[in-house]
């Protein structure tokens, strides 16, 4: 979404997804969660193998089944079917949370409704609808070694998902280390936030200006790095 | 029981399930894994009040998560619907969709039934540990969130935890692909998720399964849940 | 072994055993120690169909190897090979445990070297040898749904292997429900031993004499009944 | 870690093991399920001050535990004949004969090694525990014996329970009957045991197996340990 004052368009939810994708180290094992992080795994850096997981039970899962080609028995965490390859494994939900909270898992990439600036996370219940579905996300929050929240910087209504402190309940405190925004790219620990890249045309302070949070600016801070 | 476990029919399966029992519904929340044919039949057999436990409250119906195009889900929404529900233990229990809810949201929304969220690997060990005898443990999921609160809590190694109590449940419905007579199962894919906790984790585990081959039909190196786990186990493609 | 003023001869092992197996029900999952509780197998009633489970991680395993024809791949908990059988399933000790802590054994049968008057049971750890072996003996008396007691009356010294109070390290408190010994059966609860059987020549009152431990006698006290 | 986790030699995988490092190491106690040639190549490694943790340690030499008749057992003893260990975690740490006592109690009782006994579902658990994340759970097993003494108890259900920490190691050296490039395994019967759940819980696990098969030779629906518990793989029959 854009806001009347953006100075630049934001960037689609693909280069999000190439953006976090950069992150991945050859070797790593990655559990995507639905939305954006789904999308990460099309802009994987050449020469990086991963290792996917899912909570749905299944470890070195491949990509989406064609369409029509379902196995019913052959699903992601977001219940969409996937294509069988050679390497996977299949395993019960106890195991399959006990790899997460057992700290199995290098990198979780997770799309979140808010983000504090010490990394907190928000994004299993929305308080106006008065019931959510926590689903695995609290685990992934607390176990992956690595928690990337991959989302939009404001919502659909302008305001800002990245907070001093979140106003909804939270999924984990503190687990975040890397927020990617269609807008800006921020490290994240318990000292706060830090501004470390921008989309092409804006510049800190229009980051600023959508943002309801403090943060520092890194010294060098650039473009959003793709390559 | 006796060693032969195989039961001719899913309304004799689920007979014996009284008002007010807690049940173990097995599966993630699609098509696969899920025991559709005990479900059909435990809202036929009619038992009232009932506390359903599993990853969803039936959230197939109004987003087709998990099911193929053009098929209709069968979830545990035919349970609500029925008005057999007291209340649900769950970690997903509402539609992804806040537009199209499904039953369950509908019927918690009228006050008809409680829920309790727990998230979906806590749900699991909850009842790994019901099945194991190990009545609690500490676990950092959780702690400090909603979830948490009122929960004992208590730091391990620098990092916050919340105690955390096993599960246990009268009936576990659970579905597997194939069963032995004496009850070894062997389950296809995902479909493995709840249904290989729930089948430790209740006093009555009963299988819903595509066939039941002969004795020692099940290679003993591939059996995922192990005989000693099973109660009943009915067939799909029994001749009924 | 006997004792010089012994009444009678003493049963022999397979007797205990012969006892022991009485108590199986058809359908039982059974767990069956080291020594006499191992002969148990050879005398399982007529009509009665059991699981056996080993804590080396085989469920409805069968008898032993013949001579010469064993496989690594398959040992009972003794380190004994066992002859393959239809409908064994194989499994790790977490799992094999699981089962006996979850309940899911519904008899197991022990040796002991002490039980006490209100079931406590001292199999693990001899004070003399100053170091034991715990293996699952622990897990199997707090996990089992009845635990049998079968062992000699009396040791190789003559002390009564029954005490009002075990001497030797406990294996579990109030764990046993049944004692078979090569003179006696006795009935256990929280209040205490309550003899049962005898050994054909045996009386109450012989059994008193070789027993440091008070029991109450049953008013129907028979002989050991065996079918 | 990349993708392709077989080392040629057993000698390279034990190659970084360090003093003083906790190892766990596989096995029931038999001939089975026990990695020879990773202990082999850890003598002539020579790391010392070792901790090792297993169900036993080294009981087969005395009695011929699990050993078919005419063959020397090879197990934990070599490492403590060597004067590498400096502790034992074990729930069967002697023979079963007094009279024949292993090369553990002869140390053990000169004063050379500490001994933690575990109950042996105890151990498992703690195990399983640690590679999932749970700091510690309540168990019956040992409330009101000596092996409880010093641990907090407390009462679930009227029953005594004692609070059990959750067991990691720097190394888990495991035995496998066969491995894919990428790690995934599977046993042979009673050869699970300790290895399973081991493989879960060290920060660097190694499997010693038969034979590693090309990519894609394990079916999915069997595999036992799945690979992301899994850093290095070597195989009896690589071309050493």
């Amino acid at each position: 979404m854009s806001m009347p004052n953006d100075p630049a368009p934001r960037l689609e939810r693909e280069i999000i997804a190439m953006r976090v994708a950069k992150e991945f180290q050859d070797g790593d094992v990655v559990n995507l969660g639905i939305g954006i992080p789904t999308l990460c795994s099309d802009f994987v850096p050449p020469g990086v193998q991963l290792m996917y997981h899912s909570e749905s039970g299944v470890l070195n899962c491949g990509p989406l089944a064609e369409e029509g080609k379902g196995d019913v028995d052959l699903i992601n965490a977001g219940g969409q079917f996937l294509k069988p390859v050679r390497g996977m494994s299949f395993f019960d939900s106890a195991e399959a949370f006990a790899m997460i909270r057992g700290r199995h898992i290098d990198i979780t990439v997770l799309g979140s409704l808010q983000v504090s600036a010490t990394g907190d996370m928000a994004n299993w219940f929305l308080p106006s609808r008065g019931v959510g579905n926590v689903g695995g996300a609290m685990d992934l929050a607390v176990g992956a070694k690595c928690v990337i929240a991959a989302m939009e910087h404001n919502d659909r209504t302008g305001a800002s998902k990245i907070l001093q402190e979140c106003t909804y309940p939270l999924t984990s405190q503190g687990c975040v280390s890397l927020i990617v925004t269609d807008i800006a790219v921020f490290n994240v620990d318990k000292r706060g936030l830090e501004l470390v890249e921008v989309a092409p045309g804006w510049l800190p302070e229009n980051i600023s200006d959508v943002t309801d949070a403090e943060f520092e600016i890194a010294s060098d801070v650039k473009e959003f790095e793709l390559l | 029981m006796s060693l032969d476990k195989s039961v001719a029919t899913f309304e004799e399966a689920v007979s014996d399930i009284p008002d007010g029992a807690s049940i173990m519904i097995g599966g993630f929340g699609g098509a696969g894994g899920m025991p559709h044919r005990l479900m059909v039949a435990l809202v036929a057999q009619g038992a009232r009040e009932l506390t359903i436990i599993g990853n969803t409250a039936g959230i197939a119906a109004p987003t087709g998560f998990g099911w193929p195009d053009g098929e209709t889900p069968i979830d545990h929404a035919i349970l609500i619907e029925n008005g057999q529900i007291a209340k649900v233990i769950a970690s997903f229990p509402v539609s992804g969709s806040v537009s199209r809810p499904n039953a369950f949201e509908l019927a918690f929304q009228r006050g008809e039934i409680e829920l309790e969220v727990v998230p979906q690997g806590t749900l699991a060990e909850r009842i790994r540990a019901g099945g194991a005898g190990i009545p609690a443990f500490y676990t950092p999921t959780g702690a400090g969130t909603d979830l948490g609160v009122g929960k004992e809590s208590r730091v391990f190694d620098g990092r916050e935890t919340v105690l955390e109590l096993g599960m246990r449940a009268d009936f576990a419905l659970i579905r597997a692909h194939k069963s032995d007579p004496i009850g070894n199962l062997i389950y296809s894919g995902t479909s493995r998720s709840f249904n290989m906790p729930m089948a430790t984790a209740a006093d009555v585990t009963i299988a819903e399964v595509d066939e039941i081959v002969e004795p020692g039909g099940i290679d003993a190196e591939r059996v995922d849940t192990p005989s000693i786990y099973v109660d009943r186990v009915v067939a799909r493609n029994s001749g009924e």
